[in-house]
């Protein structure tokens, strides 16, 4: 619930009307008025508001608190008028069963206050002058060159002109997970100017061995909401929307449209092929890296610059990807996602600061375990049934389906059809992943039988002895076996 | 694609009814969103020199954005950067 | 300040103990008696406390608080005796000047109280049961395999053991700045039993840009201490000691010995060289990272396993290489140091699940402009007069000096001399940092000439050239020309 | 290596307090640490079933290792997991 009044705020009765005996956990916040500001001496404030707007925004900020943080109740009074030092300008009480909620909440509640109520003060000093405070102070006072990235700045590759690139950049993070949480920190800590933040998930304890943007005190809540929160905090002067929900058919090209470079830090199949043909058919650079366990890829994506997701490994259908060789849910060595999502924030800000070169046309694997880097070229299919086809793409009509291999096959991607047979092939001692078919690697007889039937996709635990069976068999002559790798 | 002319409602918060010596007025105005309105009411008063680009705001007290068309009779709220709390 | 009560709590009179003109903000948790607990109702609660040592130890946590959080003033006052629903069992107010901090200092005071004040509470039930929360029915539910590490766990290269090989560890962690807080991040969320962090510095601004563990709401605090409560609220189960201070010779064997391996994320090369001949001496195997600019180099150096830091590149003086090559406070990439201290963490999981391999044989040239990895051999050097003469390392006594040079000298490196000659390498166009004798890297008739004359250390920019020339000068029959690298 | 018998003060809270049926005691031990000392306490008060691994210790009013050695006149107290707040 929210209030707008011009009478002093009265905290105790305000707490009792917070009472509740299933209520655990009671924070408070009180902003006051105090007698300096960025350095000069104040005397009093005088706070107006455009009251009819700001009931009506005030009840949505408690309102949309009160649903993001399930269990919460929120009051939130504003004072208007003139105020001496010391007297409470804002009061916002969460009466809660557990503190992380109430926390949470509460910082999101004046976040939000401070952003979108439509309240203005003026501040009065000693000497008789007053000022409006946001319109002329804190604006004039908005760092040029911040101190935050001083040492970044420095460096003769970025530079003023440089930071001032960043500084009018906008970044898409697609996935707020082990990928995301560590791009994200280094994108805010380099002045990006806008990042937006897509993810549809909730914190669970499992999530902390590698999503280093949230603690124990966050489990349960929305990721994009809790990790906009922490950037903000880490660098106030980078502009962070989140986006709580999934990326799809229906969202993707509103969400792309603008941004200058967009991470795909997502873990499926579905959603990554949605995301590269939506940045293919804008023209926006995508940076994408997915990660298996102690390994890891990392991929530059750009109209025109070296070959697409769709040049190598055609006729992949997401849904085929998702089933055999999808992560999402599996065992994974944290360090490994940490270094490939520094990557990907180390790629996008090279993208923005023109220094990319020759990374476009070039896959990386990195493996964690044996410590080797693998670079891969990636030269475009002159006959790729995507990128050599960009017009379609483009004309391409978003779908109302949530299956991302329908939306591919709508727009021309050569699918392998329903003879096609998938192998999972293992090791001596070693099983496959449940409710797939398996073959032993080492049983070259009956690939031989099963490729010469027709279209055969091959995947295993590292995508290495896949590799290299597709390739022998693709030499003896069975033009239709594929082997699948996660980007 | 010229808008006919029709009646405007704006209202001036903070710095912004300093600026225009004035918290209300009604226009008759063609512009054809909140964008050129602004600009037309600089002509008008030129003391309204707070800059564009740091303005948001709301019309029949929703925010929305400067592009977003005008319709006769809708309430325009031009917005300086907030400071709740 | 904090208070042990066995009368009610009074909110609105402790408020008003911190009022302040130049706070302006109140940041307000209470803690109440609810009528439910993990499912079962509860008709009151008993508060019994450790008095002395619950005073003693609410004093530290306040205290710390203020420390940690510059410019708080803190409250605290926990109850004690029966309550019954609703009442208030613990208060927590800070003021302070920015809501930041507010927020952060009073979600530390909680989880501080919540893990260390010697305080039990025994819950009564409707049907006349009682039971000691925490004692019975929190410690049952206590995670043996905590869910947090469950993707971890889940490797077959980690599996149950070697997560109890991980909680067993103890991991000294050298430097908690760029190198520092990714490592320790990935460390805690793999579940590491005990980190010790050492860092004398205090959290700047620019630090910001890539020291992620740290936000706007801890400006002026303690490294060290910052980033243990960070750490601590992001895995619980991990014990976090803080050092505020730095490297010394009179501390480093006492910090270093008992830890299963050591990381060296420091910014100097005296308190590399002290740290290396430390492990080196107690046979702790040592992680080393360093970054200039947007390029960083990985080691692993252990006792008997590959070449010592000292069996290249002899006689270099820790003095001379923090005049001539030392990054600190110099321009620096975000994700450079962010990738290298990830890969520290990779690289002290590995060691202590037994899945090192190779690495310790090898260092590793990482850089993130071309995102180029170059390995190179560190073989052991049978002559190199540290690793060859451990007894003599092993039997060198801490010196009372500062500068360790002297303290490489007395334990037997061979210094180049007071003749030998520096000289930092520039391309056209480039200028050498000031206080620095340079020389233009095309003028091979100088070099030659200079190295001529006597002993002659290069260095550059990005150590390639210098290599290069080195070689070259030490192949046309000058034996003491030397390159500089930062490792 | 066997250490002489010392007066050391116990004190027990909450759970140990109702398992040991005293809250204070005074012993004469030769444990050399608080681990030690807690499983003669086992001994003589069969009752203090709680788990040695959950504890803490604190000797002195500090925070201390289970394997800090002991001294004569010490007040050691037993702490299972704490619940303040």
């Amino acid at each position: 619930m929210f209030e707008l009044t011009a009478q002093p705020i009265d905290s105790a009765a305000l707490q009792a009307r917070l009472t509740a005996p299933e209520a655990g956990a009671l924070t408070i916040f009180e902003g006051r008025v105090r007698n300096h500001h960025l350095g000069k001496p104040v005397t009093k404030l005088e706070y107006e508001a455009f009251d009819d707007m700001a009931r009506l925004e005030g009840e949505a900020i408690t309102t949309e608190t009160e649903r993001i943080y399930p269990g919460t109740k929120v009051l939130c009074v504003h004072r208007t008028g003139s105020l001496t030092i010391g007297e409470a300008a804002v009061w916002i009480g969460i009466a809660s069963a557990h503190r992380q909620a109430g926390f949470a909440a509460c910082r999101h509640v004046i976040e939000e206050i401070k952003l979108r109520l439509p309240v203005w003060k003026k501040e009065h000093h000693p000497d008789g002058a007053a000022e409006w405070v946001n319109c002329t102070v804190e604006a004039a006072t908005l760092p040029a060159n911040d101190e935050l990235t001083a040492r970044q700045a420095a460096l003769p590759e970025v530079g003023a002109a440089g930071q001032a690139k960043l500084a009018a950049a906008r970044v898409l993070i697609i996935g707020v997970g082990g990928l995301g949480c560590p791009a994200s920190v280094y994108l805010a800590g380099a002045g990006i100017g806008h990042l937006t933040l897509v993810d549809g998930g909730k914190i669970e304890r499992s999530n902390l061995q590698r999503q280093i943007l949230f603690t124990t005190a966050e489990l349960g809540a929305p990721k994009a909401l809790a990790a906009a929160a922490r950037l903000r905090l880490h660098n106030p002067s980078v502009r962070v929307t989140s986006h709580e929900g999934e990326l799809t058919p229906h969202n993707a090209r509103a969400l792309v449209a603008g941004q200058s470079v967009v991470l795909d830090c997502t873990d499926n199949f579905a959603t990554r092929f949605l995301l590269h043909d939506t940045c293919l058919a804008l023209g926006v650079p995508l940076v994408s890296a997915a990660v298996h366990r102690f390994e890891g890829t990392l991929d530059v994506f750009r109209q025109g610059h070296g070959g697409c997701l769709h040049c190598h490994g055609q006729g992949r259908r997401a849904a085929d990807l998702d089933t055999a060789g999808n992560c999402a849910g599996g065992p994974v060595f944290g360090p490994a996602v940490g270094v490939l999502g520094v990557m990907q924030a180390a790629e996008a800000l090279k993208l923005l600061l023109g220094r990319e070169r020759e990374s476009p046309r070039q896959s990386r694997l990195i493996n964690l375990l044996d410590g080797s880097q693998l670079t891969i070229a990636r030269e475009a299919r002159p006959d790729c049934p995507i990128c050599s086809r960009l017009d379609q793409l483009q004309a391409a009509k978003p779908v109302a389906v949530s299956d991302t291999s329908l939306f591919l096959a709508a727009t021309g991607v050569a699918a392998l059809g329903p003879t096609a047979q998938s192998l999972y092939l293992t090791e001596p001692g070693e099983s496959a992943p449940a409710g797939v078919t398996s073959a032993s690697a080492l049983d070259l007889a009956r690939l031989r039988e099963v490729a010469a039937a027709g279209p055969l996709v091959l995947t295993c635990r590292y995508g290495v002895r896949s590799a290299a069976l597709a390739r022998l068999l693709r030499a003896e002559g069975n033009a239709h076996v594929f082997a699948l790798t996660q980007s | 694609m010229s808008q006919p002319f029709r009646q405007i409602h704006v209202r001036f918060f903070a710095i912004l009814r300093e600026q225009a010596g004035v918290p209300t007025l009604t226009v008759e105005s063609a512009a054809p969103d909140a964008s050129a309105l602004y600009a037309e009411l600089q002509q008008r008063h030129p003391g309204l020199s707070f800059p564009a680009h740091l303005l948001k705001v709301s019309i029949n007290e929703r925010y929305v954005e400067l592009t977003t068309p005008l319709a006769a009779g809708d309430r325009v709220v031009f917005i300086p950067p907030v400071a709740g709390g």
